[in-house]
């Protein structure tokens, strides 16, 4: 593990240092838009030795999970160290050394709501990217309602007995672990009788089945209980629900906001997907000419680009907000707002490359599958409408029915 | 002018159509079309054809049924509502369109399906028939075609293809065009299908020294445009009224989901912010469909006088399919963005209509034009 | 009375013989923004005495009221030959002889639902002028909720007491009569207690005041009933409330769906106001150079002539089928997308025009007040949230709670 | 960069301007401003000045508070709130962002108010400061200023006039222009006031030789854009707050009526999509008000990049006024229409300010530049 300075100046030096020499010139030259993003697990294949380096070398120093505390296999970064620390990574071109539902989901559930035990046990194993999880949230025909959940975990004296299915589980099929919610009390209200479990995929009665989404990809699966027996304990102090037993909706909607804060952040700009880092203006001027024009596209664009760049300004002023008191249910406004205009962002490229956009393998790459991905966005963690009744109840307080 | 409300016997004509597509054409086809990859059934366009559809627009004295282009909107209409996927636009509509007076054998062949058309116009990203660069040089007594066409429809099935080529001029001026009539398979003429997302058949056409005669001229040498241009409108408004009955068929789709679908204990279509969505989607379509019956009128009636009406329904229809698709995907939720679920055909096969004979800002501008500004 | 043959070649040479014979040059020769509408009404001021000809000749032909039967002072003329006489009234520049709410509202509801008396009585006054009516619907605080109609009719033998308010009652002050919605029975449900009953505005007790609006004119007024004696008779065979008691509703209503399509037409083009039957295309070219250079207005008002044209189709559509059975609850449509699309041309023209168009007395004429008066085209004779409802449960049959 | 949020003292100054404009200048001043006939309550911008207010932009040796274009953005902001009326914008943003360096007097003058400055720059309906063709002729030592300059906003009451002239080229260029800073009754110049619709103070200029000396002109001669353009991109930015600030207030408006108005016996507010389209304007409210932060910051901090800050800003806070003062009157029904009630006041602002230093396609074509396309 290695310690950084607390002296800010002496801090980016140290950090600028650790990356140049730890980062793999190779990764570090790779056009943004080629680069495989690094998601770990039992049954990850790296697609260089780099990418395994430089997982190894950022795991080691608790880099993968900068702000986690140094027990758990982060580096106790500060808020501002880890800002230096983004900044160093972006100014050496140096790619994110893993990404997973376990740092985005389930390390920030259990660093709130998890046992010591826990936080020791599963913690590190996300840091060092050796587990890969997913999330098991809504279930087949529930939609929006995500506190129907149906899947029911029965008091087995040392285990629980789960049956049911989850649907939208991202990955599930290359997953090694699930975080999910089910119902551990049948006879409370809706909202009570829910736990957050931790479930092995290795079960036995555990199966997943790929979803074939519109833009020909798989994202997602169908997840499948059949039985499965999931130990009440993983050791001492170790429970396989995280918070209290009938509980886990305070943990999902802890997440929730989170996620939606995430998501929202998509649509600020070009990070990733066909732009590749490229800004919208770079992307124009490889078009052929007169697509630009057109004053139907010129003033679309325009329109996208002013939203979007004050988009990111909201992104920025709410991140400040969260770290001082916090943003509560206004964060329903950057999911809403962030992948309404990711949506309107793909519309508009697939209008502006025309003929060539509706091409699977056209010359503008996966654009295709992408501008039928973000039909998603509007969806997942929340819907548009769902954001909007919070939005509308929660933050203005128009009355209830 | 005629009612813009339908006849009698269009009422009837769309009401068989209506009932045969049902029957023989559900989405279901577009998908094992795809899932088998083949752009359409071969045996469902024989029927179409021996029903008359081919020949809608081919004069009955030239084993056509001569129904006009009120009629062509129709079916083309019809087949939107299914996604029914046909050589009907490029063939039965915009072929027969542009070989009006053209020698009968042709429209005979157009009639009863044998002879597939597809129109090469485009070079670009964009509809842009006097961006046209592909070079037709004389050579003795007739011209050797060199240069790439773009997004042709139905340019893989086709065994004719209409091409405009530049015969004089440079790329950007209405004059100086040649529209030839040629074998797809002459030599030096290579296809190369494109996978695109409405799982049609789209294909771009590279032509490398391509002998072409007089007698394959259509029209008039470097009159191109003149020969092109009612073609395309009637294509235009056909590919509006296609556009046009997706929508009615993805709208269907959406309320049907709203009446049923229950989310926190209540049917979503209660819902009143998707009420009022659905009301103004439906107002939306209601004022395009006039749009569509207009276009058709003034082709049939006036047809001289088309180009305002055919670009106020290609900009109206573009405009409105892309936004009940967009709804329909939304307000299905999960489901909508499943390939198992219908409801992503339409969303694609929108998108490439949109863009097929030219976009919403190509037609607003012509509007634009038309009206003074 | 004149009377027009049924040829249609010859009914079109002698109606366009009669306009030209009858209406004087001076009004055919005057700019379409600058003539004054005839409303006529007993304190009616003509603006010269060629207007006042113009009226008298047309009401002595039945031709303020062409469809209406001979009778009550119509022509009679069929839908044909009415298209006709608006085609040549068209191609003479002649202007409308006489508008009115008898004309529109009242006089509909009493050939629907009146008695052979009240229509001989009141329709010949409306048709040559002499009476102006006005309507009284809306109370104040009631807002979209029609049927919630408090002013009521006491019965007092001979005579109904009137005691209340309306709202909105368009041009009040000027007005000699209202036809008005008052609540006959206190105990029945909201909707089978309400008369629509005729009321002369000399009663005593019956009084006026103009509501100043945005836009800096007065076009509506509060009018107040304080103790008005309404008899409940005007003659044989002539009640003073219209259709049975109690069901003023139904009148209303019929008279609603009216009101609708009219208000939807406005929504088609360029009939009034500061485009004074100008396209649009002519009055952008009457703009200085530049402004149509910038593709935001550019694309609005291409959207906007595209969107304006096919609303026009629609309108056509829409009569059309109105003539062949109806087109029921659909013409919901027509008032909300018509009044909607006014709003856009108006926020457009006022873009447009900039500076200038900010003006009171600039050099657009009356184009701000009528930008200000647009926003009531989506609130009066319905909201649009009401016309979404109607479409979405009428049409649509989308479900009720 | 600092944070987009408020600081402490920022908070504290936006309290106790809020404090004060509630007190002093409700929405009801700007009724009794228009009723009696005057633009503005002199009472009113005296005490602002001596708040500090009218010196925000004049640093403390000169007179002023000097606390910078963010907090001189949150004084907008709030005067939005209740549409204060003063001169703020033209004499303590403008006039003190253009002055800046000049004459000490000068800028004390701004600071304790007694100085009205107006900014004289368009002469077309939209806003071009290249456009300018007044023409400013060299004349002895001096110029002779001729012709017409529109939309002077606070032009009928202030006592000095900034005013962009052409020294050199033509209209549509940027070089050859400008800066003078004259007195308002200097011979020659008469103004004539127009009444807008938002009942401020607005004007025509017309200049028939009017004198200025060298010692008038502000900057460089032929460096008029230079000179002016920080003080543009100041007053676009205070304009931009100002309009956010009259979001705020339209929509409390709003959102208070929906809590209390009834309709068909059940409070409009629990109609989901009246709940719904409010959620969205507080959505873009939000937004926008990020992008007024950001411009006052890039103003503070690196005004030589505050172009495309504040463009983004102006451009957002147009868009924004517009859909919720729209939406405040549709959801108030009737009374929205009715002069008696105050959300029409709102309306008529926000499109005079939507025109005020360049409308929003003006300012997204801007940043389109900026952003390389």
């Amino acid at each position: 593990m290695a310690a950084f300075s607390d002296k800010p100046e002496v801090f980016r030096t140290e950090i600028s240092a650790f990356i140049n020499t730890n980062c793999p010139a190779v990764l570090r030259e790779m056009p943004a838009d080629q680069r495989e993003i690094c998601w770990g697990g039992k049954r990850w294949t790296f697609t260089s030795d780099a990418q395994r380096d430089w997982l190894t070398a950022c795991a080691a120093a608790g880099l993968t999970a900068p702000r986690w505390p140094e027990a758990y296999g982060g580096a106790a970064l500060s808020r501002e160290q880890e800002k230096v620390f983004r900044e160093e990574m972006a100014r050496a071109k140096a790619p994110s050394p893993l990404e997973s539902f376990g740092l985005w989901m389930l390390g920030p559930a259990l660093l709130a709501f998890g046992t010591e035990a826990q936080k020791t046990h599963f913690l590190p194993q996300i840091t060092r990217g050796e587990i890969r999880w997913c999330q098991g949230y809504s279930e087949p025909g529930a939609g929006s309602d995500l506190a129907g959940v149906q899947t029911r975990a029965e008091d087995k004296g040392d285990h629980w007995l789960v049956n049911g299915s989850k649907i939208w589980t991202s990955y599930a099929n290359h997953a090694d672990w699930i975080f999910a919610l089910v119902r551990t009390d049948r006879e409370a209200p809706k909202h009570k009788g829910i736990s957050f479990m931790l479930i092995d995929m290795e079960s036995e009665g555990v199966s997943t089945k790929p979803i074939k989404l519109i833009s020909g990809n798989s994202p997602f699966c169908e997840t499948f209980f059949d039985n499965v027996k999931v130990p009440k304990s993983y050791g001492d102090d170790m429970s396989s629900i995280v918070g209290e037993q009938n509980r886990g909706w305070d943990v999902a909607k802890h997440l929730l906001t989170h996620e939606r804060t995430m998501i929202g952040g998509g649509g600020s700009g070009a990070a990733s997907g066909v732009l590749g880092g490229r800004s919208l203006g770079n992307f124009l001027s490889s078009l052929e000419d007169g697509v630009m024009a057109d004053p139907v596209i010129r003033s679309d664009v325009m329109e996208l680009e002013v939203d979007s760049l004050a988009m990111g300004m909201t992104l920025e002023r709410y991140k400040d907000m969260a770290k001082t008191g916090g943003v509560g249910h206004a964060s329903a406004m950057l999911k809403y707002y962030g992948t309404e205009l990711n949506k309107r962002r793909y519309e508009l490229l697939m209008s502006i490359t025309g003929s060539e956009g509706v091409e699977w393998d056209g010359p503008h790459g996966t654009l295709a599958p992408e501008w039928l991905r973000t039909k998603a966005n509007s969806i997942e963690g929340g819907t548009s409408e769902v954001m909007l009744d919070i939005i509308s109840k929660r933050v203005l307080e128009l009355p209830y029915k | 002018m005629t009612t813009l409300m339908l006849t009698e016997d269009e009422t009837m004509l769309r009401d068989a159509a209506r009932g045969f597509l049902d029957e023989n054409a559900p989405v279901k086809n577009l998908r094992d079309n795809r899932d088998s990859g083949r752009a359409f059934d071969p045996g469902l366009w024989r029927e179409m054809a021996q029903m008359g559809w081919a020949g809608v627009l081919v004069a009955e004295d030239a084993g056509g049924s001569g129904m006009g282009h009120r009629a062509a909107g129709i079916l083309a209409e019809e087949m939107g509502l299914t996604l029914a996927a046909s050589p009907f636009i490029s063939s039965a509509v915009i072929a027969a369109t542009a070989l009006r007076g053209a020698a009968t054998n042709r429209l005979s062949g157009i009639a009863d399906g044998s002879l597939l058309y597809a129109l090469a116009v485009d070079e670009g990203s964009k509809h842009n028939p006097q961006g046209t660069a592909l070079q037709a040089e004389k050579s003795g007594n007739g011209f050797r075609l060199t240069g790439t066409k773009t997004f042709v429809a139905d340019g893989g099935s086709a065994n004719r293809v209409l091409v405009l080529a530049r015969t004089a001029g440079a790329p950007g001026e209405a004059d100086g065009l040649t529209l030839f009539d040629i074998d797809a398979t002459r030599a030096g003429l290579t296809r190369q299908g494109k996978a695109t997302v409405d799982s049609r058949d789209h294909a771009q056409l590279d032509f490398a020294n391509v002998e072409a005669t007089g007698d394959d001229v259509v029209g008039e040498v470097d009159g191109g445009m003149a020969a092109v241009t009612a073609a395309l409108n009637a294509g235009q408004a056909a590919v509006s009224a296609e556009l046009t009955g997706l929508c009615a068929g993805a709208f269907a789709m959406t309320t049907g989901y709203l009446k049923e679908r229950k989310q926190f204990d209540t049917i979503i279509g209660t819902f009143q912010s998707l009420q009022h969505r659905a009301a103004h989607m439906w107002s939306e379509i209601e004022v395009t469909a006039s749009a569509i019956a207009n276009a058709g009128r003034v082709l049939d009636e006036t047809p001289a006088e088309s180009e305002l009406a055919v670009s106020i329904a290609k900009a109206r229809a573009t405009k409105t399919a892309k936004l009940v698709v967009s709804e329909g995907v939304q307000m299905h939720g999960g489901i909508g963005m499943t390939d198992e679920f219908d409801m992503g055909f339409f969303m694609k096969r929108a998108r490439v209509g949109a863009e097929w004979l030219g976009d919403y800002g190509f037609h607003a501008a012509r509007v634009a034009r038309a009206r003074g500004f």
